[in-house]
């Protein structure tokens, strides 16, 4: 046994986020925590690590057997050091293995109670045999490998990386750190296809070693894959759990039920959608497709395989016949690289188009070009035929951009609805009174009621925030809007949902929508094109 | 943890009560007596005045000048550091950030003491002047804390996330950035005050500002310190205040810090 | 953002700068009440004599062409003589400089772990006992003014135990050679830059301990002082940093008081003189050397904060 | 007399040979120059005297004691003098000549050059002055002047080897001969065994440099020095009983005053002049300002000099008619500024008390602090009431520079033809007692209604280590102040 857990309880301001909560992990088994945003999973990922978000009170019982507990956060930029290289974190992180195992003589000794505790080794940082720099070396250049991290990347600050590379830091960091037990929040939301579908190996193999896995996600292709037994939480309380088959297959509960059953269809109406696709434009769809076995009949068996609905992507130039937005030859890059090497695209206005791209292939940067925030180095972009100010809050009244990272885009100190009701203010005029209305309204439409939006973005989760960050965008009624991974961590019904608005407000107010995404249902269910951004 | 509040409290609330109450409590003048000679409840000091009745009526100026001083360098420093911070982590500004920060490196490398004999000569003396001759020193380095501290907050997300909602520079710069560097700001604040306090005393002794027999702890503090060994009321009684004063804020603005 | 062609500029910006300081405090100098000859004229200011004083210093010479002659002289790296003592202001200078540059460099050699250590252990044990009576002492240290400070450290050391010299009167002109001379004059000179520097570093580590990257990096097995030092402390210290190079500046141009009370003849001191005796070729040397140490501190202090906020470095 | 008491205990102990003395004085710096013409500091006049000497120099009492002219003759009509040098040689084994004599008057004299005793010597007739032999120097006057030796013994009028204009080595008569030399740091001197006055006791002397007083008095506190010059009376108070450090009080060194100019309203009216003179509490002022080292003063300069006016009854304060007399001159509220500055010590101090005093009168007295260093050039022509202090010189030195209608120095604008004259006759009178006489005159013309309220004479306090011996009681500025070749280290 690895883990044990009974009643656990945390509650925030009277409030349970997580109540009656008990399970029990064995070595090398692995259990997915899946359910709705903002049920739970993050919080309770936490307390199996003895931890607690500010102002979270956890009761309960958690017994942790001896040994490493690795955790991979849902959100990788928060807790990268800003101001460290990551290949020398890494380094560190090997170098304090290298000395702990030294003093400990080896691990997985007896069992013990782990309680809250911190179970803080005191590994020595400074002293060193002659093999072990060499050693630390090895052990670094192997855990990159495993997390697919290219190794010329870790000589960069967090800063530097892309959504996807930083989580795939982070998780370099967890495989560093020979644990028994990983606790993986969202491991792969940033990750594309291929990525993903190695990582998922990895896993795999880890738990070949005997390692247990938690995993907390909404990917359920990947829960498929690598869980043994499945718990599904709703409003904080595990509604249905055991075997992973049993439950994904034949769930008992109404909320399982329902969130297996939602799925994407594509959408009918976009002529444009219907164009057969090339098969090697997206291969990731073919390898995040999960094993034509493991999928039950009621689930992903029957989504249209993406390939069968995915509009046709355009590597170089994609046009369309009254282009609301248009991209010439973007070339942009960062002082080490270039990124984008000469990037064109239109849209229509109420069009959609999807940019997809390996993870690192400068979709974020594109966004980032469109919305004003990075300079390109050459290249114009056309707004119905006008270039686009130069001038930042005269260019948000028209191009909205709505983060990666959607915990890093708001300001920790202020409740996420107030900041949510500033776009209205200063980009529609609107009084604070109507802006607090607007927000509050549209806070609605993406599912977030007001005493969760009152909170401070610390007290939210993951998936309240990115549609946090939605709503705010689409406070500012612009003319384009940038989506940039909106609905990684969202579960498939609220993700669904928020879908559908997006196409709502597609159809009804001729929004323009530019989607960056590595789901390739999303894309499929939205997108009218697809521009595919080859890797530097 | 009362307690802990306890000793703060007192520490800053002794020096404040003397400091507003004093000038009432004092009574009319004694006459002069020999300087630095025993007498009265502390003493006399470097002019013969009772040290006690000095010390009633020298905690006003402390407070009023050196805190005014302090609030302008802020109010003038923090913006002024916000703006160059901001701007030196936007591409496109880098230059609002030397044209901000160049001419006060220049007021940096004027010696101090150059400017204040420079102020004394030309400023007609009067805390109005004290207060702006403080103030502008103090500036500088304000205005260094605050880019640095800025600087850090400018780089984030949240940052560019205000600026696409169309966020007004002061909500920028003032409600996140200065937000997120408050902490910074009141660590060097409580310090800062003291500079200033004894700054005052300098420039008193230099002509500017207060009289150099005024009544007030800083400027005691400077001139009585010939008879230190001689009198050790006269210095250590106003010392000690300032003292209090500055370890009673720096504790409390600590705690405030915590529950934040 | 490159910072080498950041820094190139910056270099070359600030031989500018130096020459406007220079030239400003020539205008400064120039506008302070009285001139050399005034003050040579002393308690006797007989208007004849003075106007004889001026004509002998070359004071009677158009102020411009003054400031031109002077100009020329530094591009050449002549730095003129003094108007007081007729000496070659480089000697003066060269005087002033040994004292100064060792006590500025072994305070700030022991400065830095000082304050550093202080204010990572005040924010470590945040609340409680010791990071109260860390505040307390250093801010406490930091009330008493340098001259109380330092005579009563004499007093007592110095005078009363006899454990150092109480000043450096008679002393060689290298310090360094009678290291128990720059004892009492280091711990005043400590006194406050520890507290103010130590206040900011609590207060960078007291944010940065809170932060989701710290909290991770105690997950990643790193030893508990490992991680406040290695990963907190790297974000807490830029604006310590700042007050570093303030203080940098004020070692190396400012420490008047605890150079007379201890009688070490410094850059401090020397400027004192010659201000008070308007001595203008040795001002303006001097405010040449408090410009180019400002300017290159403040580079050092710019390129810091840059390194501290790579984020922002974009 | 020229020989002063030297000082308590030390007269017992019987002097003895070697060692070195240091002395530590305020001063220096960039300014301190080793030129003896050029002395200005205390610092730079006691190095002077250590190397250099004088014709003549001032007793304890401020009369003329010869140093190296052994005698002066004046003729008739006291404008031509002879001074006979005695025997006496430069640290070079030269003999000290009557050329020697002319060219350090000379150089002294220089048009060209801003030396601080050219003013005294304006009056000799220099191109018409002789060597008559090599130990006879003739001096022609451009008018007749009893009071010659007073020149000779003026601040600065050192004899320096013909030809010398460079000072990086000097080379003089005096008790010690040149070492080495630290600006801003150091001077150390040998002991002249030749000296003709007697050679030093001590070996060695050095001269130290600390501005701050808290530093000199540590130093010597500490045993890094013997002799602190200059120190404050909280200072001396704090140590005199401890024993560490003797306390030396040279009395009646420094004369304490505020110059009220007579030539402008306010002051140019008598009354308020004389309402001043009244409302001055002196013993407080001795009390508050000078911590009670030092003696009232009775508005007349130069107490227990030669010609001083000492039956001249002593002023007390009187509050009642000094208010009278404020309202008379319709002068009540009315506002003053009393210029001050640090340029002097007690300066602040003696401000702030005397305004209290004045508003005690009804007249709105404030301390308007200036700029130290060009105190003396901003009050010397602008104000109307000022802090004045002034070292020890004869009192016709004092008249002369300060208080005649053509004086350089003349701080109260007093200017009276009938003063002049009274002046002129005295010093074209030969006969002592009526010389007198006319001093007497013009001392109770100043008392009367001068603008000089000389409120004190302060005490001059040094600080010695116990082990210095020999230390005279003599006022700052004459001979055997701040004289180290009759000390001893015991
Ligand atoms: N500030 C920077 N300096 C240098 N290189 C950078 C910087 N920011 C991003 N990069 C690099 O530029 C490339 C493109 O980054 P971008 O964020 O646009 O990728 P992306 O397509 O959005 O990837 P992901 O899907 O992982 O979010 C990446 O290889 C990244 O490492
Ligand atoms: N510090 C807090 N104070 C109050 N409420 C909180 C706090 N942290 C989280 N919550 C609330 O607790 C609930 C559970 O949050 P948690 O982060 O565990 O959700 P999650 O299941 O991980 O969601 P997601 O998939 O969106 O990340 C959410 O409704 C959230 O708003
Ligand atoms: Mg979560
Ligand atoms: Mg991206």
């Amino acid at each position: 046994m690895i883990l044990k857990v009974s009643g656990l309880r945390a509650e925030a301001g009277g409030r349970a986020l997580v109540d009656g909560v008990s399970l029990e992990l064995a070595a090398g088994e692995t259990l997915a925590l899946v359910g709705a945003s903002g049920s739970g999973k993050t919080t309770t990922g936490l307390a199996l690590l003895g931890e607690h978000a500010a102002g979270v009170r956890v009761t309960g019982e958690v017994w942790r057997a001896e040994g490493g507990v690795a955790y991979v956060p849902q959100h990788p930029s928060s807790v990268l050091n800003p101001v460290r290289r990551v290949g020398g974190v890494l380094q560190e992180i090997a170098r304090a293995q290298d000395g702990g195992a030294r003093v400990d003589g080896g691990r997985g000794g007896g069992a013990r109670i782990g309680g809250w505790g911190s179970g803080a080794r005191i590994g020595g940082w400074g002293s060193g045999g002659r093999g072990e720099g060499a050693r630390v070396e090895e052990r670094v250049r192997e855990a990159v490998r495993r997390a697919r991290l290219p190794v010329e990347l870790l000589r960069r600050y967090p800063h530097q990386l892309s959504g996807g590379q930083q989580q795939r830091v982070v998780l370099a960091q967890a495989l560093l750190l020979d644990p028994v037990l990983i606790v993986a929040d969202e491991p792969t939301t940033g990750q594309d296809g291929l990525i993903r579908a190695e990582v998922i190996e990895e896993f795999r193999a880890l738990r070949a070693q005997g390692i247990a896995l938690v995993l907390l996600s909404h990917d359920l292709a990947m829960v498929r894959a690598l869980a043994d037994r499945v718990a599904v939480m709703h409003a904080g309380r595990v509604v249905e759990s055991g075997p992973a088959a049993a439950v994904l297959d034949a769930p008992r509960h109404d909320y399982t039920r329902s969130l297996l059953a939602a799925r994407l269809s594509p959408r009918t109406a976009t002529p444009q959608a219907t164009a057969p696709k090339p098969q090697a434009a997206v291969p990731q769809s073919q390898d995040i497709a999960p094993k034509p076995q493991a999928i039950g009949p009621r689930s992903w068996a029957a989504t249209p395989k993406p390939q069968d609905t995915a509009p046709e992507p355009t590597s170089a130039q994609v046009s369309a016949p009254s282009a609301v937005l248009a991209v010439r030859d973007l070339v942009a890059g960062h002082r080490r690289a270039p990124v984008l090497k000469g990037v064109s695209l239109s849209a229509a206005e109420g069009e959609c188009v999807a940019v997809l791209g390996r993870s690192g292939s400068g979709k974020t940067t594109l966004a980032r070009c469109l919305a004003g925030l990075h300079r390109p180095a050459s290249g114009t972009v056309t707004l119905n035929g006008r270039p686009l100010p130069r001038h930042l809050p005269a260019r948000a009244r028209d191009v909205q951009y709505v983060f990666q990272d959607a915990r890093a885009s708001f300001d920790p100190y202020r409740s996420v609805s107030a900041q949510v009701a500033r776009t209205a203010v200063r980009l529609r005029g609107a009084t604070p009174q109507e802006a607090a209305a607007k927000a509050r309204a549209m806070l609605e439409r993406v599912g977030l009621d007001e005493p969760t939006a009152a909170r401070r973005p610390a007290a939210l989760s993951g998936g309240e925030l990115q549609r946090a960050a939605l709503a705010r965008a689409l406070l500012a009624e612009p003319k384009v809007l940038i989506c940039d991974e909106i609905t990684s961590g969202l579960d498939a019904l609220v993700q669904a949902s928020i879908l559908d608005l997006l196409d709502e407000l597609r159809r009804d107010l001729g929004l323009t929508l530019l989607l960056i995404s590595h789901d390739m249902d999303v894309v499929a269910r939205l997108a009218d094109r697809v521009l595919e951004l080859e890797t530097t | 943890m009362r307690r802990r509040r306890g000793f703060a409290v007192v520490l800053l609330a002794v020096p404040l009560v003397l400091a507003l109450a004093g000038p009432w409590l004092a009574g009319t003048p004694e006459p002069r007596g020999v300087s630095f000679a025993a007498g009265g409840l502390l003493g006399t000091d470097f002019v013969g005045r009772d040290v006690w009745e000095q010390v009633l009526l020298g905690g006003r100026s402390v407070v009023v000048v050196a805190v005014l001083a302090t609030l302008l360098a802020y109010a003038a420093g923090v913006p002024l550091g916000l703006l160059a911070g901001l701007a030196a982590a936007l591409a496109g500004r880098r230059w609002v950030d030397e044209v901000l920060m160049r001419p006060l490196d220049l007021l940096l490398a004027v010696p101090s003491l150059l400017l204040l004999v420079m102020l004394a000569a030309l400023l007609s003396p009067g805390p109005a002047a004290l207060v702006g001759i403080v103030a502008l020193i103090g500036l500088p380095e304000v205005v260094r804390i605050c880019r640095a501290a800025a600087l850090q907050a400018a780089g984030g997300t949240a940052m560019e996330a205000l600026r696409l909602q169309g966020e007004t520079w002061w909500r920028r710069a003032i409600g996140y950035a200065g937000r997120s560097m408050l902490p910074t700001l009141v660590a060097d604040v409580g310090v800062r005050l003291v500079g200033a306090l004894y700054l005052v005393a300098s420039a008193s002794f230099l002509g500017v500002g207060l009289a150099p027999d005024a009544s007030d702890w800083a400027v005691m503090v400077d001139r009585n310190r010939t008879g230190m060994f001689l009198q050790p009321w006269a210095v250590v009684v106003p010392a000690l205040l300032i003292v209090a004063l500055s370890v009673g804020l720096n504790l409390t603005f600590d705690r405030a810090a915590v529950r934040k | 953002m490159n910072l080498a062609r950041y820094a190139m500029r910056r270099v070359l910006l600030g031989a500018v700068q130096v020459v406007a300081v220079a030239s400003l405090v020539f205008v400064l100098t120039e506008a302070l009440p009285g001139d050399a000859a005034v003050v040579l004229a002393g308690d006797i200011p007989d208007e004849e004599r003075i106007a004889q004083l001026r004509a002998a210093l070359e004071l009677d010479r158009p102020a411009v062409e003054r400031w031109a002659g002077w100009l020329a002289g530094l591009a050449r790296g002549d730095l003129g003589v003094s108007l007081v003592s007729g000496r070659p202001v480089a000697d003066v200078l060269a005087d002033g400089l040994p004292p100064t540059l060792a006590l500025a460099g072994l305070t700030l050699l022991l400065l830095v772990p000082i304050a550093v250590t202080a204010g990572v252990v005040a924010a470590v044990r945040q609340g409680g006992p010791l990071d109260r009576a860390l505040t307390t002492v250093t801010v406490g240290l930091y009330s008493i003014p340098e001259f109380a400070l330092g005579v009563v450290l004499v007093a007592v050391f110095a005078v009363r135990l006899g454990w150092f010299p109480p000043t450096a009167v008679g002393a060689p002109p290298n310090l360094l050679e009678q290291p128990a001379l720059l004892v009492l004059p280091l711990v005043v000179l400590l006194a406050r830059p520890v507290c103010s520097i130590s206040r900011l570093v609590r207060a960078g580590m007291v944010n940065a301990l809170e932060s989701g990257y710290v909290t991770h990096a105690r997950r990643l097995g790193l030893s508990p002082w490992r991680v406040r030092l290695a990963h907190a402390l790297p974000n807490a210290l830029a604006p310590g940093v700042q007050q570093l190079a303030r203080t940098t500046d004020w070692l190396l141009g400012g420490v008047i008081v605890v150079e007379s009370v201890f009688v070490i003849p410094g850059l401090g001191t020397l400027l004192n003189d010659s201000v008070a005796a308007r001595d203008i070729p040795v001002i303006q040397a001097l405010c040449v050397v408090f410009a180019t140490t400002t300017v290159v501190v403040n580079l050092a202090a710019d390129l810091g904060a840059y390194r501290l906020a790579p984020g922002s470095a974009r | 007399g020229c020989t002063a008491q030297p000082t308590g205990g030390a007269a017992s102990s019987q002097p003895t040979r070697g060692g070195r003395l240091r002395a530590v004085f305020a001063g220096g710096g960039a300014q301190e120059s080793l030129d003896p013409h050029l002395a200005n500091l205390f610092l730079e006049a006691s190095r002077s005297k250590a190397m250099f000497d004088k014709l003549a120099d001032y007793g304890t009492d401020v009369s003329i004691v010869p140093r190296l002219a052994s005698r002066w003759e004046p003729d008739a009509e006291l404008s031509t003098w002879r001074i006979t040098l005695r025997e006496a040689a430069f640290h070079d084994g030269k003999p000290v000549r009557a050329a020697d004599v002319l060219h350090s008057y000379a150089r002294i004299a220089d048009d060209q050059r801003t030396f601080r005793a050219k003013a005294n010597l304006a009056l000799i007739d220099l191109p018409n002055s002789r060597a008559v032999d090599d130990r006879t120097v003739e001096f022609r006057l451009k008018r007749p002047y009893a009071e010659f030796p007073n020149v000779l013994a003026a601040f600065g009028a050192y004899i320096v080897p013909e030809g010398a204009d460079e000072f990086s080595r000097p080379v003089g008569s005096g008790p010690f001969t040149f070492g080495s030399f630290q600006p801003g740091r150091s001077l150390l001197l040998k002991r002249n065994p030749s000296y003709w006055d007697g050679a030093p006791y001590v070996d060695e002397l050095e001269y130290l440099i600390a501005g701050e007083e808290s530093a000199r008095v540590n130093a010597v506190l500490g045993g890094q020095a013997d002799y602190a010059h200059d120190l404050t009376p909280a200072t001396a108070r704090t140590h005199e009983a401890a024993g560490r450090m003797s306390i030396v009080r040279l009395t009646n060194s420094g004369m304490q005053a505020f110059a009220m100019k007579v030539d402008r309203p306010p002051f140019d009216d008598p009354q308020l002049r004389k309402a001043m003179f009244l409302l001055a509490d002196r013993s407080q002022m001795i009390d508050s300002v000078l911590g009670g080292a030092g003696q009232v003063g009775n508005d007349l300069f130069g107490k227990d000099y030669l010609y001083y006016a000492a039956d001249i009854p002593q002023r007390t304060p009187d509050l009642e008619q000094a208010k009278w007399l404020v309202d008379k001159a319709g002068a009540k509220g009315l506002k003053i500024q009393l210029d001050t500055s640090a340029a002097a010590s007690g300066f602040l101090e003696a401000a702030s008390v005397f305004a209290d005093q004045a508003r005690q009168a009804g007249l709105d007295v404030t301390a308007k602090v200036g700029n130290k260093d060009t105190y003396w050039a901003d009050v010397l022509n602008k104000g109307t009431i000022c802090c004045y202090r002034s070292g020890a010189m004869p009192i016709e030195t004092h008249i002369s520079q300060r208080l005649l209608t053509n004086s350089t120095t003349n701080a109260t604008k007093w200017a009276r033809p009938e003063f002049d004259a009274l002046y002129d006759q005295a010093v074209a009178t030969p006969d002592e007692a009526k010389r007198r006489a006319l001093y007497q005159d013009m001392q109770r013309t100043l008392h009367g209604e001068g603008g000089f309220l000389i409120w004190g004479f302060a005490d001059w306090l040094l600080g010695t280590s116990p082990r210095l011996r020999g230390v005279a009681n003599a006022p700052a500025n004459t001979l055997d102040w701040a004289r180290f070749d009759k000390v001893w280290l015991g």
